[in-house]
């Protein structure tokens, strides 16, 4: 069942990221990569981790992609003109350089990855464990965490309100 | 028969099923009656009748309005973006129908019991919104553009008011399960809305009022303002797919009503469930009384209607309604059902608040409906917590 | 272990100077928030203050060095040294921005708010013991700088900087992550003591392929950071496009910071790969050097200058790092230290120079200035003859030690070739020196008005620290080097 | 057959890791490069999660967590700094943003 599942959601994964830098409309690889978080949900849930799943979901496909759909929108971003026409710097470095990444990666995950099977249900991650680490072992960088999300606030109202 | 019952596998996935099918057939037909409902209530308090033509007194409104719906032409603008203004009611149809998934409708009948139930609802209520936002844009109108982008600011703002009340509740469980969390009530004999010495009623009012906005309902109907933007992010739809997002916002409702009693509320517990000797009263006679009470209501009713096939229906559903009230007499059936019943009732008493908000309060501007979020839900919300969370650890000791 | 994770009052007391920031900070976010905008007050003083009080309390910590949280801090004498760079170059920017946000009309609280943010992520950053505080680190003190180089959004080259800065960071930092994301998946861990034991058992099984993956993974979110070859791409046009006070800051404290996580990160937790490691370093700082070097000497803007200057230098200190001893960490601390000083004094020389809307940026703009002004055109000078490395300056001891290292640990080559671009690095710094001298003044010249009294003390205590450090190197390095073992 | 072995998630990752970097390189539109960044960072999730699963500890869990919370708020700075770019200049197109080369 596991292989099964992983496969369906993996393939989803890679064929909505594929979708989304090959889309022309950004609306569109907004979708695909609502398509890739989805997918992983499912993967996460795969592996036991049920409380970052469900946070996967309100976190990203909610929160962070309807952001990146709102400013689409008010900016009335169109398809790009000039879709097929990387740089010069794309060409010669960019996909070559991803297909030689990959490469490595995949050659060093064969080689020398810990060896594993990951099967459903051993082990679990629920909202009791995470909750547990972040207010203990995690704490400092729980609470730090907090200036963080004030400098986003901050910033975004610094960078759009009317005037200085 | 015996065997085949008795295989886990099969009880496993067969009970799940068995209850997916069920609401799937079964909640279109109910969002219709909540329609007719809604519109017979809002008649009855603006003096008027409300739909009386099809069926004796209107009671066969909702079939006609589906049969409308599903005959209608299927109208796609020529400017819109055709795979999403495709895929935008799919969304919301889906994410809102999934909430049912983790819905506990009695302590046996829910079709699974996630850890994290609770954060589902949230997950899929925040990729809901994607549903809005796409259509309004998908649309290619003003209108709509307008209408969706108000809408996706106002759900994800009072998700946030929302969110922070249930933490509230999460805090008395302890469990993010929404079986677990009935349970608890139950073992602790109160329901979570009295908990800390009724101080978890803010929490309550806060969710009651951002699930309000959360389902685009007046007093926070803003994208659908008819004055200002048509219909809101749905102007441009029309037949099935408007249909679609007509049953989305109806099980929104119903989810976000069944989250509030499972947290609130006691789920499928009856009122004063540590009270012994009201068990009989209120489990037993309070839904004979209900059904066959309101059954019997209907026959001077039918007596009065000139037409005879209308007086006819009438009738049969009265005494459907008495046959329904009379099975709960039956123990072992009652047994089965009754949380079921209490369920579902206390449901219809949030969705007749609801309505009744409706009738009430006139529309908010739009700056209102975000300083109410921002500048008093939300800081009541965080209040909220921090006083549940005091006062709960000094109940503890 | 239910109460062992409640941290203790010295735990509290080495987090202070952080605990600081952050609260001063949200004070004066919320006192401009009260003020309203019509009376505005110059909130300078107040973030001053704050920066005088976290470098009080990091002198204090220090005192008292050990691990805090759960070890997912180090206060130790590396992390205090690096600190107080960070503040110090905070204090100079704050002190250069006051007049500069007044004559912009865009003085607000919010800009000195989050200034102390970046500098608190700047400081967890030199004390992080846990790959989890290094990368919130590292965020928290991009996010504000990505805010603070669009600052005034009305100035199309303050978007752009932001823009390229923010894409070109974020990109960097997935990188990191995915390193980290194997640190992790081969050790078990993120603590970088325990990474390190992991990785020197040998019954682990944790395959030094691997590692070095990762570990090159995890340079590359750094090597964007310091804007290291190839990854420097970014730094002249966001250093040309950034509010110049915030180039400044730029340039000395996220840089500071960044070399001090990469020092601990690289030799705390990955001496089992130390050779491949020091193959890929020499290569960077070599390519460093030479890019800054050669590409300055092209340009005409002189933030641009600085720019590629500040490129080279982090070049430098590379080879710093290159030689992989103690006495290179030493070095490159006090490298740090000293170019901190040296580089915001020039930056503040440009900051005051460029008048409003920073129309004054080019080189030839620079003409007569001496005439003018003798003593910012002195100091500049003093600036840039730090920066080339002239005796008597900071910035020569900063190199004698960092190539001196580097020959201890034999690395004649890389030395050799140091020397030669920093000869060539030279020119370009006499370059400005001669137009400021020897050209005669222009119109634009006419619009000058002396220095405001904030940027006067930025420049004289630039001016002083350069001074003090090519005279009695001797008390920092002292200092850095009894500290430089503590990462070991 | 009924466990998946950890290396196929590992490589998941590095391929959804790659295309995000390689969408980084070609594409024009900075919104969507901006979202290719956030691939990314979810490729990096991904190996996070599943080295968490592999050692039967939660750390790697916890490190999703933070790398969610930095990425909403990366997110939300990014797009106002989008934003303000969009007002003065009236493009998305990373290639249009080039006044500060020489």
């Amino acid at each position: 069942m596991d292989p099964i599942l992983f496969f369906i959601f993996a393939a989803v994964a890679v064929i909505c990221a594929i979708s989304l830098i090959v889309q022309k409309h950004p609306i569109k690889s907004a979708l695909s990569l609502i398509g890739v978080m989805g997918s992983l949900a499912i993967l996460y849930l795969l592996l036991g981790a049920e409380f970052i799943a469900a946070a996967q979901l309100i976190v990203y496909a909610g929160a962070i992609m309807v952001l990146f759909v709102f400013v689409i929108m008010l900016l009335n971003a169109g398809e790009e003109k000039s879709p097929a026409r990387p740089s010069w710097f794309a060409k010669l470095l960019g996909i070559p350089l991803m297909i030689a990444l990959l490469g490595i990666l995949s050659y060093v995950i064969q080689r020398a990855a810990p060896e594993g099977s990951l099967a459903f249900g051993e082990y679990t991650g629920g909202a009791r464990e995470v909750g547990r680490a972040l207010f203990t072992t995690y704490l400092l960088p729980f609470e730090i965490t907090s200036v963080l999300i004030l400098i986003a606030i901050l910033g975004a109202v610094v960078l759009a309100k009317k005037e200085l | 028969m015996e065997t085949l019952l008795e295989n886990p596998l099969l009880q496993k996935l067969l009970a799940p099923l068995i209850i997916t099918i069920v609401i799937i057939a079964v909640f279109p037909l109910m969002a219709g009656y909540i329609v007719l409902v809604e519109r017979k209530v809002l008649a009855d308090m603006q003096v008027r009748l409300g739909p009386m033509r099809v069926g004796p007194h209107g009671l066969l409104q909702p079939i006609a309005d589906a049969v409308k719906l599903l005959l209608k032409e299927d109208i796609i603008p020529r400017d819109a973006d055709k795979s999403i203004f495709w895929l935008a009611p799919v969304i919301s149809t889906f994410t809102a129908l999934s909430g049912f998934t983790v819905l506990p409708f009695s302590h046996y009948i829910f079709v699974t019991d996630v850890n994290v139930g609770l954060l589902v609802i949230a997950a899929l209520s925040s990729v809901g919104i994607m549903g809005v936002v796409l259509g309004g844009w998908a649309s290619n109108s003003h209108y709509s553009l307008m209408g969706s982008l108000r809408s996706g600011a106002q759900l994800v703002s009072y998700e946030v008011a929302l969110a922070l009340a249930l933490v509230c509740g999460v805090m008395m469980a302890g469990t993010l399960s929404m079986v677990e969390i009935v349970r608890r009530q139950q073992d602790q004999g109160i329901w979570f809305a009295f908990e800390n010495y009724g101080l978890m009623l803010i929490p309550f009012m806060i969710y009651l009022i951002a699930a309000v906005a959360e389902t685009n309902r007046a007093p926070f109907d803003l994208p659908e303002a008819e004055s200002e933007l048509v219909a809101g992010f749905h102007t441009e739809y029309s037949g099935f797919r408007w249909s679609l997002y007509f049953l989305a916002e109806y099980a929104n409702i119903f989810v976000v009503s069944a989250v509030a009693v499972t947290l609130f509320w006691g789920g499928w517990m009856r009122p004063f469930p540590n009270v012994g000797f009201l068990e009989v009263p209120l489990n037993v006679g309070f839904p004979v009384l209900l059904f066959a009470g309101s059954g019997l209501a209907c026959f001077p009713l039918a007596r009065k209607l000139k037409d005879p096939l209308q007086a006819k229906i009438l009738a049969l559903v009265a005494v459907g309604l008495i046959g329904v009230g009379l099975i709960f007499l039956v123990p072992f059936v009652n047994d089965k059902i009754i949380g079921v019943f209490w369920f579902l009732f206390k449901i219809g008493l949030i969705v007749y608040v609801m309505i009744w908000l409706r009738g009430t309060f006139p529309r908010f501007r739009y700056d209102q409906l975000m300083d109410i979020g921002w500048k008093w839900l939300i800081p009541l919300g965080l209040f909220a917590i921090f006083l549940n969370a005091i006062v709960g650890m000094l109940r503890a000791g | 272990m239910e109460t062992s994770f409640l941290p203790t009052a010295a735990e509290y007391l080495r987090l202070l100077p952080e605990t600081i920031l952050i609260v001063s900070g949200t004070i004066l976010m919320i006192l401009e928030g009260l003020a309203g905008p019509r009376n505005r007050k110059n909130l300078s003083p107040l973030a001053i203050a704050a920066i005088l009080a976290a470098m009080a309390a990091t002198v204090a910590a220090a005192g008292n060095p050990g691990p805090a949280f759960n070890n997912m801090i180090l206060a130790d004498g590396f992390g205090a040294f690096f600190r107080m760079v960070v503040l110090s170059a905070g204090l100079l920017a704050v002190l250069c921005s006051s007049s500069y946000l007044t004559r912009e009309k865009a003085d607000s609280g919010e800009y000195y708010a989050l200034l102390l943010y970046s500098m608190t992520g700047q400081c967890l950053l030199s004390t992080a013991n846990e790959l989890i505080m290094v990368f919130i680190g590292l965020e928290i003190s991009s996010i504000a700088t990505y805010i603070l180089a669009g600052y005034l959004r009305d100035d199309a080259r303050n978007n752009e900087s932001a823009l390229k800065y923010f894409l070109l960071g974020s990109f960097a930092t997935a990188f990191l992550l995915y390193g980290v994301a194997w640190i992790y998946g081969i050790t078990g861990s993120t603590n970088l003591e325990e990474i390190r034991r992991t990785l020197l058992n040998p019954e682990s099984g944790a395959s030094p392929l691997l590692t070095g993956v990762a570990a090159a993974l995890m340079f590359i979110g750094f090597a964007f950071k310091i804007s290291a070859v190839p990854f420097q791409v970014w730094a002249p046009d966001v250093y040309q496009g950034a509010p110049a006070p915030v180039s400044a800051f730029m340039s000395a404290g996220p840089k500071a910071a960044a070399f001090a996580v990469m020092l601990r990160v690289y030799l705390t937790a990955f001496p089992s790969i130390g050779d491949g490691w020091q193959t890929m370093i020499w290569l960077t700082a070599l390519g460093t050097m030479i890019v800054g070097n050669f590409a300055a000497l092209t340009q005409s803007n002189l933030k641009r200058i600085l720019a590629y200057s500040s490129i080279a230098h982090a070049g430098y200190v590379l080879v710093a790092v290159t030689a992989y001893s103690d006495t290179g960490t030493a070095a490159a601390m006090f490298y740090l230290a000293a170019y901190a000083f040296m580089n915001i004094g020039a930056f503040a020389v440009v900051s005051h120079f460029s008048r409003t809307g920073e129309k004054y940026v080019e080189l030839n703009d620079l003409a007569g200035l001496a005439q003018k002004q003798p003593t910012t055109a002195a100091l500049f000078s003093l600036f840039l003859f730090s920066l080339i490395g002239v005796p008597l300056t900071g910035g020569f001891f900063g190199k004698f030690y960092i190539f001196k290292a580097a020959i201890d640990s034999g690395l004649i080559g890389l030395t050799v070739l140091g020397l030669l671009s920093s000869a060539v690095a030279a020119f370009y710094y006499l370059r400005i020196i001669v137009v400021m001298y020897f050209h005669e003044p222009g119109d634009t010249m006419d619009t000058i008005t002396s220095p405001a009294p904030g940027i006067q003390i930025a420049l004289w205590t630039s001016a002083l620290a350069t001074l003090l450090l090519g005279v009695f190197p001797s008390f920092v390095l002292d200092y850095a080097t009894t500290s430089a073992v503590l990462v070991r | 057959m009924n466990g998946v072995p950890l290396s196929w998630y590992l490589i998941l990752s590095a391929i959804l890791f790659a295309l995000g970097a390689a969408g980084f390189m070609i594409r024009k539109n900075m919104i969507t490069v901006f979202m290719c960044i956030e691939l990314m960072l979810n490729a990096v999730n991904l190996s996070f999660v599943a080295f968490s699963r592999h050692f039967k500890t939660i750390d790697g869990q916890i490190f999703t967590f933070f790398v969610m919370v930095v990425a909403a708020a990366e997110a939300a700075v990014g797009l106002a700094i989008i934003l303000t770019v969009f007002r003065n200049r009236s493009t998305l197109q990373v290639d249009d943003i080039d006044s500060l080369r020489l």
